[in-house]
């Protein structure tokens, strides 16, 4: 499982967001929409642990594989010195992945941060095309529009300062998506983001009764189930009514029904 | 190929690499990247009577050449574990040797454990967790407390024939004695080290990087504690001792073999390369011929000066 | 500017950042990159009565992020340091803060060196090494029994009015009680933390690294297991506390502030960059400026949980 | 004291052999023979301490610094590795330096491994040219004689396994330049290389009387005589006769007279 990924590419994708482009056949051929790819990043030799990523784009034909990075710390700034040519080993792909889209179902993807490159391939897997609802921060925390307008999703955005887009959250824009449904398609949401964004979310949803999945994950160290760091809260039935589910191979793609909201 | 069997006492190890409690889960996560029966044991995560949920996240924080953990012994208790598909019946099949790690909040609840495993099909031995820093009741009180630690290994040594391996917390002042009174109190050997107590705080955030506050150092920063450790528990007591923290590469794993120990764990490596236990089975094989030993028992405690 | 005075006692210092003992030598050694009196204070090398060999070669050894150590405190002896040019006259004449690390061979020489540093002229503070790990007689075997710790100090404390500093060994099960002892018995403060023991072997010639088989470590790789010390020691008693341990930044100085330390000391940094200690200060500063503090003293202990 | 320094070349000399050129040109202002740079690796993460190098050469027009260096462990392996353009910090000069001959002396250094790198500036700036006697295990360890050879110096060879020059040890050329000596020139010499050669060279030379320099080294952490890890023994007027001394600002160069070979 474990491959050795030459960089191709390595370059500034707009202010501290970047993207690499790894060679690696085998994991390429074997990515489903939602997955991650674990890192071990070169020259990193202090840090021992690898980094997960989500696969943004996968090319089979090239063995292509990208990755959608921004520069959070120490191994995401060494990240974006290594060159092309430089070799990172990878795991992969790992994780639940998405559900894409059935014939008589309308995606709504709500992503947050880099939940725009988690959900890339799933938007381009999606038999029906829908729409992408991206917020963040600022203008300067918003990526990747470009593919999926390329996926002819239809695009809206939203902003915390109101540089671009609607000035708010982006479950704002889910209730505009949800409004405007008055034809009845069968909407099925995806959520991919920031912890609190997907909590707000997957609760809104849950009583709306709509179908979603959300990725939710955590720090990772072993990236495969074993050691229990990436937990996250899920419906359980015991005495407390939850459990801790590890978001590598339990998840990070959970049905909205299972997470524990409480 | 040197000959690579490990003696544990009575139990016999195909080499003398195993995996580190908490650190391979049960065995299951990794199956699809080498046969577990390849490695000299499986020792899987620490199991208790009840499920337990371990402690709330973040669980981790990764620190210069290690990691903290507190993930406080998250686990699916004892029934599940002899019982449920992807556990015990599961590290059965696939043929690997297979060392149980124990703990349990009381003195009674280690015995119950160990009680509960013994005699059952596919456990090789046990490991007795009294040094984990991370959970509030037992774990690490037990293994700080000379009078303690002897009582817990003989209750668990009462209610088990299984070959037992008493795991000791480094964070004593001479874990030598320690070594001593779980020999006394019927360990059949012992296993060290386990994490180190340690902390880290977000200077911007200000809060501790664990929720739990505090949480057990791991990775090559505290291999050379570790070394002496082993170095002197090997000097201290007659039986086999099983070396781990911080072990990385082959080279790691034969340091701690010349330091005394009779077999060694590799843990947070595994993290950074789920291969690293082959590798480091290879590599000290490659040493052994290189250096025209027979066999890997031709090494341990050859530490010269 | 934010105010970066620190009171630990009757002792003011400029700042909160003094050099470790044993890795800025006698101060002179440093006096070429900048004003010895830029730092809050300069710790030397532990000083015994007599001048001291040490130990023999090799003496370090590198270790993944850190070093081991077992210098065995060379040193002048008493009367060399107070009189010889490039010791304490050289220090009294830079306007540097000077705190004297001491140790002794036995409880008397202990007492012996703190009196003879009593009311000596360009001497602020005496910091007492309970805890060196690489002498065979004294050091740490002071500071890893408590009625020891106690005694020692309690000598000490009779034979001098100096502000007296205990350094602390980490190589205990219970550090916070070491502190309690040894206020007691009157130490005005604690430092900590000494080395933690440890050993490396070369697997090629099968020897320790170092002559003296074990070894301090030092450096980044202890620094979680400092913070959680300096975290339950400031908890446990009422007096000023140093924090050290793999401190090589500015971050790290504050996360030991932050951790409940009063002021902090950087060692094995000094060897990465002679200008770490100054490059600390600035760090803290800036740090304070940009989180609106007025003062040092607003950070100190404010971990939140 | 401490400068920056942008690598200016990075290459193999020969096998395992490298040279590196670093631009620091205060450094290369101060340097005297024999002395050292301390150098900061870019890129060991893992490893906190500097390395030890001596200064093979100067230019102080071009503010140039050359270091001769073996791969032996991971820092130069990394170093190996760095690019042109990579920056180290580096400390230095450092240490007591080599005393070149006067007119009426002549020059006989006495090199094994990298001593050759430590004593190239003082052949440089001897007034009368003399000899380099050069050994080593085999001839893959023999560096630098065209460097002398350039600064007029007469170069002569000696291998343990006799793959050039004499076979044997090199001591063994000492001995054969002072047979040679018919005419009674005013030996002067000068010794670099592994502990045991220095041992050797410097009782031989103190017993027949003869002026000599040996550069001795140990493991080094400070660099300046702060740590004393690097100590080795020189005479001393105590009960014990001797006392360790601190090769980085001590030495490295000591008088064969004040070491202590006991
Ligand atoms: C399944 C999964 C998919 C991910 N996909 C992407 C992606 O496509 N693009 C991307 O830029 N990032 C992604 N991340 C986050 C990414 O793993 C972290 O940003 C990265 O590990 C930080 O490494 P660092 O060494 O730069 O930061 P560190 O120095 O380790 O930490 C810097 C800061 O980042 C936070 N951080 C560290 N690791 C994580 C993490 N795993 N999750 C959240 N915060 C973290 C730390 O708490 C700290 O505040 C993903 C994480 C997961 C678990
Ligand atoms: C004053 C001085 C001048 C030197 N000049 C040169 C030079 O011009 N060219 C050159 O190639 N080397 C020189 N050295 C040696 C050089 O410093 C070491 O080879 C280097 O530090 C090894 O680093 P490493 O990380 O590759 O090896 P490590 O991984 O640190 O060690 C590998 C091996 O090298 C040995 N070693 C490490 N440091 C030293 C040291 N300082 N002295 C001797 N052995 C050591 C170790 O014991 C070990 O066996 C000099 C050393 C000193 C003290
Ligand atoms: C994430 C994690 C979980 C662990 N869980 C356990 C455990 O359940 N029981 C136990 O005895 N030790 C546990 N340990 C300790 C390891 O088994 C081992 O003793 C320690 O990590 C040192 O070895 P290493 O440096 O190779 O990881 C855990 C360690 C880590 C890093
Ligand atoms: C080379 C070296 C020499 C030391 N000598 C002394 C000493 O003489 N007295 C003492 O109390 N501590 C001594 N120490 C311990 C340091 O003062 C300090 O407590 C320890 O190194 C941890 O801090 P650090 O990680 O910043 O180095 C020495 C440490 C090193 C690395
Ligand atoms: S990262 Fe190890 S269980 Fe998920
Ligand atoms: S290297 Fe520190 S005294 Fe020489």
């Amino acid at each position: 499982m474990p491959e050795v990924g030459e960089i191709l590419k390595n370059e500034v994708l707009k202010g501290d967001y970047y993207k690499v482009v790894f060679y690696v056949p085998e994991i390429c051929k074997n990515t489903k929409p939602g997955q991650f790819v674990h890192v071990k990043i070169a020259n990193l030799r202090d840090r021992i642990l690898r980094r997960p990523f989500s696969i943004c784009d996968v090319d089979v034909e090239t063995g292509e594989l990208t990755v959608a990075y921004k520069i959070v710390g120490e191994g995401t700034k060494v990240l974006a010195t290594l060159e092309v040519g430089t070799v990172c080993d990878l795991m992969g792909p790992l994780g639940v992945s998405f559900t894409p889209t059935k014939d008589d179902e309308f995606p709504v993807i709500v992503a947050g941060g880099y939940g725009s490159a988690a959900t890339h391939i799933l938007a381009k897997q999606c038999v029906t095309k829908g729409v992408l609802l991206l917020g963040a921060r600022s203008e300067d925390d918003l990526i990747l529009m470009d593919k999926f307008e390329e996926a002819n999703f239809e695009v809206r955005l939203s902003t915390n300062d109101g540089s671009v887009g609607h000035q708010g959250l982006v479950t704002e824009l889910v209730e505009q998506i949800i409004a405007e449904n008055t034809d009845n398609k069968k909407l099925r949401f995806y959520g991919c983001g920031p912890t609190p964004m997907l909590m707000a979310l997957g609760k809104m949803l849950e009583d709306k009764g709509y179908e979603c999945e959300l990725s939710l994950d955590h720090l990772m160290c072993c990236g495969v189930g074993a050691c229990f760091a990436c937990v996250v809260k899920v419906k359980a039935n015991n005495e407390d009514g939850w459990r801790y589910a590890r978001t590598c191979n339990e998840g990070p793609v959970f049905n909205s029904k299972d997470v524990y909201y409480g | 190929m040197a000959d690579l069997t490990t003696k544990l006492g009575s139990l016999t190890l195909k080499n003398p690499v195993m995996t580190a409690s908490g650190t391979f889960g049960y065995g299951v996560e990794y199956a699809d990247f080498y046969p577990l029966s390849d490695l000299g044991a499986v020792v899987v995560k620490g199991i208790c009577m009840n499920p337990s949920h371990g402690n709330p996240t973040p669980r981790v924080a990764e620190v210069s050449s290690g990691m903290l953990n507190a993930i406080g012994l998250q686990g699916p208790g004892v029934d599940k574990f002899l019982n449920g598909e992807q556990y015990l019946p599961f590290l059965r099949k696939s043929g690997a040797t297979t060392i149980v790690n124990i703990w349990g909040k009381s003195i009674e609840e280690y015995a119950e454990v160990a009680a509960a495993m013994d005699g059952v099909d596919g456990i090789a031995a046990l490991e007795v967790n009294i040094s984990c820093p991370n959970v509030k009741e037992g774990g690490v009180a037990f293994g700080t407390d000379l009078k303690m630690a002897n009582t817990v290994i003989s209750k668990v040594r009462a209610a088990t024939k299984l070959p037992l391996i008493t795991k000791l917390s480094p964070n004593v002042t001479c874990i030598a004695d320690f070594a001593k009174t779980v020999v006394d109190a019927g360990s059949d050997m012992v296993s060290l080290i386990n994490t180190l107590s340690g902390m880290a705080i977000d200077i911007h955030t200000r809060k501790p990087k664990i929720a739990n506050i505090t949480g057990g150092l791991s990775g090559p920063a505290i291999k050379p504690v570790a070394i002496k450790m082993v170095h002197d528990v090997a000097k201290a007591v007659d039986v086999p001792v099983i070396g781990m923290g911080g072990i990385m590469t082959a080279d790691d794993a034969i340091e701690f073999l010349l330091a005394g120990a009779d077999a060694v764990a590799v843990g947070t490596a595994i993290f950074t390369d789920p291969h690293a236990p082959i590798k480091i089975i290879e590599g000290i094989d490659e040493y052994l011929e290189r250096h025209g030993c027979n066999s890997v028992s031709e090494i341990i405690g050859q530490v010269n000066y």
